[in-house]
């Protein structure tokens, strides 16, 4: 990066040890100062910015300059390195007298640039914000009295302790939070468990969304057979939520016999994809097979910039399958040579943004085929916007569990996730009392504090 | 998870599955060997699957394969790839890392390139434009509402949006002995999308609770019928 | 094509280039007037001034900082938020590269992983003790987002990590990395360019850098030129795009376009 | 010497963003063709990056295990783990019956639990949110959070009335709107943030 400070090519390593606290002390002399675009260079290499002229225009002032100067001055002091190492020597010493020693320097430094060219002892231009701080520690040694000292080290000592990392579980307060914690999960499983326990039958009907509607209604309209790009791109990490809203989708879409193109811009998308036509295979009675029904493309890599790539030459990105055939010569293919050739787009993703990449990078490129994005409802929100927009940018939206479970209820197919609509219900519901007791509870103490005042 | 298969693999699978669950669940109560263990072997697994992955679907049928059977122009282009790739690899090296720095520029220049253009067509002039289609009734709220409800969801919108933007409003005026503020106005309305602000945080926060819940039931759905399915066998 | 051009009058392409010069020559001028300018005036952002306080408190008191650059790789929209911890930790490492405890850096992408340890590297080399540079400070600690977390966890937990800054693309899964911190008593930055990671956040942690300002590090932790440059331009075009809005808008209302 | 190297790395970003960049916006046929080289190029590259990354994630750990840090044992199932896997995924093919195997079995159940442990402490988070001080924006989320998710369940039929359209206008018109500032001010920021780079500003790759 351009804005390095760059040390004395005599600095022994054993001096350097200490760099990071003479650093600043360094900086603070106009010798040192002009050197902070020289990180690229082999130290007291000479002539070492020549592309500072660009640097000039597009570079970074940074900090670490302390007195402004004309680019000419600088490659004029640029030639002559500082020999200051034994200031630096000096300097290295000891902690605390070597910002006493930087200090003096300071004072005694000339102004190298303005009006006050040749002046010693001006105070520097700019301060570096990072090292404001410093100042409270060197008055400690200096100037103050016993008695000012001892607070200033008192309060030193408050701050640190506040930061400091404490072993795990030392008070009573980390306990009290760790029974928190478990309390919290035991009320949570109990939850889950009891409707499972009870058998409570999945009957009552998840809402139906607008969305999940026109989503449906979308696929109904496209004629059997047709060929359709299915994006399957979540992580396992929230695969049950996910699997359960793509399994109605495209247990959909087996149903109207579409044939499945499958990608993924996840390393584990390709298998995540698979297990689910297996799964959907199993519970729904396809018969989908590799090739026959569907091909596996595998995994797009390079997220937006594969997405692209992919979307502008599907068929060189991707010339084979997961079994190494050259699919796109196959007859289900053949006639395939954009993704607007494809009847329907179905992306399914429990992140906004690559949701977002969806639309962004493919989209445009899709022409008049319809994407419908099956979301997670943590990404909804982030979706929701390319949904309303007017042209709308996607034509479907599938969002999360409940919508899947309508499909599910709808189709009366695949068991594959009605057994715990009922335990997701209660759960979310205790989940949200203990939130609600929580807020009033705090809500509560902190209006009791604050009346006193 | 409702279908079990029981030969021997799949039983194993189901016990292994089972046991890392509550493993992992463990972490609730504190951390632990196990837990240690666990994830240890998951980040294996999941490095592993992912090299595995990029040789398939990358260095395969971009460098392997035309290298071996690819016309003279297939065949440049991967040499070139292979060329530069190996360069890249020697990242992995302290000693040689900076053969690769040139690859790295390149991937940086795609990259900064590919973000801008998404940015800009993908979601500043969309956004922009949905914001002044808000007021294209009928539009955006369907038929079915009356417009004055349609007109004030619109405005509340665009207040929505306007303010949020101006939220992050970095500039700021100097004042003497204090930090730079914004002009009054400014934090006004910065004050007002801080409150959309919040909101959609809100909504954010319960959407991805209610998608990590249905993980948890799922697993704990699977787990107790693992337990009922053992104790029945 | 249903990807209506806006106002359907300019090709979208040209505007496009358009906008892009536009932020190109604003930027320009920004970073001319910035450089005459003494001090950067930006408003302040509590989350960064606690961040340079604790990094300070962090060096004297020889605690271990840890950051966390997330799952992003350089060539996503999340690279910028990958970018932005990628300049920090070189700061990170002139102050306290050399102490007992260097900060460690994880990252949850190859190509991230190499720029941090290129970072941590070259800052070794500045002060010629290259010998010292120990190429594990920057790790990949998994290599898919839920692998990150997982690979991440013992970092926080075993390191004795007084502030665990977390800034990079994170998913929801953020959360686990801020409990595990409060676990051990540290002290936690959040920034990420992923909202829902960031809604998760807004509850986690105090100290939270919301959307924008995370791309704001460049100009707040090191009060560089082009970074300032580039918050001024981005104020610019922010009045732009409002302005349009409320104009377009406005006579859209009117039923002029 | 070393100063040439860096101006040619600054010059190699600087020159294939530009182009790519600009194919973004204007369609030139030879252009177009050049920027599909460069994207393809850059898969791969970001391909091996990968490797290198599983690379450096042994390298850590098999350094940890031969110093005999802390947890040294763990970083040898890691490694052991990570080999079996390749060894087994790469011989059988990523969707044979052996790697489906384990991904369900061993992938899945990790990740999924560790999302479980997160529901945990967001609850957590959720009922200590207002213990750090109650203000306007705390309260808008906590009741934001509670309308949501009580907006979305229905047990045995109950629902409290009117929750679920609250709900609804919640998240598809403030929420919508405020969704929008933060999506076009991380889109500056972003743009910002890839100018300053394709300016040659920032260099976050090495020399």
């Amino acid at each position: 990066m351009s804005d390095d400070i760059k040390p004395n090519n005599e600095t022994s390593p054993e001096d350097s040890k200490e760099f990071h606290k003479s650093e600043e002390v360094k900086k603070s002399t106009a010798e040192q100062s002009f050197q902070d675009n020289s990180s690229d260079n082999e130290p007291g290499q000479e002539g070492k910015n020549t592309d500072r002229l660009a640097d000039a225009i597009l570079d970074d002032k940074t900090s670490d300059d302390v007195v402004e100067k004309s680019p000419v001055q600088d490659s004029q002091e640029d030639r002559e390195e500082p020999a200051d190492d034994q200031s630096d020597r000096e300097v290295e010493d000891k902690d605390q007298p070597k910002h006493v020693k930087g200090e003096q320097e300071d004072d005694t430094s000339e102004e190298q640039a303005g009006p006050l060219v040749g002046v010693e002892g001006v105070l520097p231009a700019e301060l570096d914000p990072f090292f404001i701080h410093e100042p409270v520690k060197r008055s400690i040694k200096l100037q103050v009295t016993e008695a000012q000292k001892t607070q200033a080290l008192l309060l030193d000592q408050m701050i640190k302790g506040e930061i400091e990392p404490q072993p795990e579980v030392t008070g009573s307060k980390s306990a009290s939070n760790n029974i928190l914690r478990i309390g919290i999960a035991i009320f949570l499983l109990v939850s889950i468990l009891l409707p499972l326990s009870t058998r409570v039958p999945a009957s009552i009907t998840p809402p139906i969304s607008r969305d999940s509607v026109s989503a449906n209604q979308l696929i109904e309209n496209i004629s059997d057979g047709a060929t359709v790009l299915l994006s399957v791109d979540y992580e396992p990490g929230l695969s049950a939520e996910m699997d359960a809203a793509l399994a109605s989708v495209v247990d959909r879409m087996m149903m109207k016999d579409f044939y499945l193109v499958l990608v993924s811009t996840v390393p584990t998308g390709p298998v995540q994809a698979e297990r689910l036509l297996m799964y959907l295979n199993q519970g729904g009675g396809y018969q989908y097979e590799s090739s026959e029904n569907y091909t596996n493309l595998g995994y797009i890599p390079g997220g937006p910039v594969g997405l692209l790539n992919f979307a502008e030459a599907p068929r060189q990105v991707m010339p084979y399958d997961l079994d190494g055939n050259a699919v796109w010569y196959s007859p289900h293919l053949q006639n395939i040579s954009s993704l607007s050739d494809f009847d329907l787009v179905v992306v399914a993703t429990e992140n906004p943004d690559r949701a977002r990449s969806w639309v962004e990078q493919v989209q445009p490129k899709l022409g008049n085929t319809p994407i419908i994005l099956v979301v997670s409802r943590q990404a909804e929100p982030f979706v929701r916007p390319y949904y309303g927009s007017e042209p709308s940018q996607i034509q479907g939206l599938v969002s999360g569990f409940g919508v899947g479970a309508f499909y599910l209820n709808s189709n009366a197919q695949a068991g594959f996730s009605s057994m715990y609509w009922s335990s997701l219900n209660l759960a979310l519901i205790v989940g949200g009392l203990l939130m609600l007791i929580g807020a009033v509870i705090y809500a509560g103490k902190s209006l009791n504090t604050r009346k006193p005042e | 998870m409702s279908v079990f298969d029981l030969n021997n693999l799949d039983l194993l699978g189901t016990v292994l599955s089972f046991g890392l669950t509550l493993i992992v669940f463990s972490f609730i109560f504190g951390d632990n060997l196990l837990f240690r263990f666990a994830i240890h072997v998951f980040v294996g697994v999941a490095a592993g699957y992912a090299a595995v992955m990029t040789w398939y679907n990358v260095l395969l049928p971009e460098i392997a394969v035309p290298i071996i059977g690819g016309s003279q122009a297939e065949r440049f282009f991967a040499l070139l790839a292979l060329v530069l790739s190996t360069l890249l690899f020697m990242k992995a090296f302290p000693r040689l890392s900076g053969w690769g720095s040139p690859v790295v520029a390149y991937l940086v220049g795609v990259g900064a390139a590919t973000v801008i253009g998404g940015a800009v067509l993908g979601t500043l002039f969309p956004q922009v434009l949905a914001s002044i289609n808000l007021f294209d009734f009928p539009g955006s709220f369907g038929n079915s509402s009356p417009v004055w409800v349609q007109i004030s969801n619109a405005v509340v919108i665009l207040v929505g949006t306007i303010s949020a933007l101006i939220f992050f409003h970095f500039g700021a005026r100097n004042r003497h002995d204090r930090h730079p503020e914004r002009a009054a106005w400014i934090s006004a309305v910065a004050r007002i999308g801080q409150i959309f602000i919040a909101i959609t945080f809100g909504v954010l926060f319960a959407g991805v609770y209610i998608a990590s819940m249905t993980a948890f039931v799922e697993r704990m759905t699977f787990s107790a019928n693992f337990i009922l399915l053992f104790f029945q066998l | 094509m249903n990807y209506v051009y806006l106002l359907n009058i300019v090709d979208n392409g040209i505007l496009g280039l358009g906008f892009v010069l536009l932020f190109f020559f604003v930027m320009i001028i920004s970073a001319i007037i910035v450089r005459r300018r003494d001090e950067p005036l930006l408003r302040e952002i509590s989350t960064y001034s606690k961040l340079k306080r604790s990094i300070n408190l962090a060096v004297e008191s020889g605690q271990r900082l840890h950051l966390s650059l997330g799952s992003g790789g350089i060539n996503y929209m999340q690279g910028g938020s990958a970018l932005a911890g990628l300049s920090l930790l070189k700061r990170l490492y002139r102050m306290a590269g050399l102490s007992d405890r260097p900060p460690v850096a994880t990252s949850g992408d190859g190509t991230i992983g190499v720029l941090s340890r290129d970072s941590i590297r070259s800052v070794y080399d500045e002060v010629g003790v290259r010998e010292e540079y120990e190429p594990t400070s920057g790790q990949v600690s998994g290599l898919t987002p839920g692998s990150y977390i997982a690979g991440t966890l013992p970092v926080i937990l075993d390191q004795q990590v007084s502030t665990n800054i977390l800034m990079g693309h994170f998913n929801s899964e953020i959360a686990l990395l801020a409990d595990a911190s409060e676990r051990r008593g540290s002290l936690t930055v959040a920034g990420s360019d992923n909202i829902a990671a960031q809604a998760v956040g807004y509850a986690s942690t105090e100290n939270l850098l919301v959307g924008e300002e995370l791309y704001a590090s460049g100009a707040y932790i090191q009060a560089n030129t082009m970074h300032i440059a580039s918050l001024h331009a981005q104020d610019f075009l922010r009045w732009a795009i409002v302005s349009v809005i409320l104009v377009a808008g406005a006579l859209k209302l009117a039923g002029v376009l | 010497m070393r100063q040439l190297r860096t101006s040619i790395v600054v010059a190699i970003a600087v020159i294939t963003g530009i182009i790519v960049l600009v194919g973004y916006f204007i369609e030139l046929p030879v252009l177009e063709n050049l920027r599909i080289i460069l994207l393809h190029y850059a898969v791969i590259f970001i391909a091996v990056a990968l490797i290198v990354g599983v690379v450096n994630l042994v390298q850590v750990h098999w350094k940890k295990f031969q110093n005999r840090q802390p947890g040294g044992v763990y970083s040898l199932i890691l490694i052991i783990s990570l080999l079996v896997t390749i060894i087994v995924v790469g011989y059988f093919g990523p969707t044979s019956t052996p790697s489906l195997w384990i991904f369900s079995n061993i992938q899945i159940p990790v990740a999924s639990s560790l999302i479980a442990v997160l529901t945990v402490v967001l609850t957590y988070t959720g009922v200590r949110l207002l213990k750090r001080g109650l203000n306007l924006f705390s309260l808008l989320f906590m009741a934001t959070v509670l309308i949501v998710i009580l907006g979305t369940v229905s047990f045995q039929g109950f629902r409290i009335p009117g929750l679920s359209e609250l709900r609804t206008w919640i998240t598809q018109v403030p929420a919508v709107g405020g969704a929008r500032g933060i999506l076009l001010g991380v889109a500056l920021g972003t743009i910002a943030t890839g100018m300053r780079i394709l300016m040659g500003s920032d260099r976050p790759y090495g020399r």
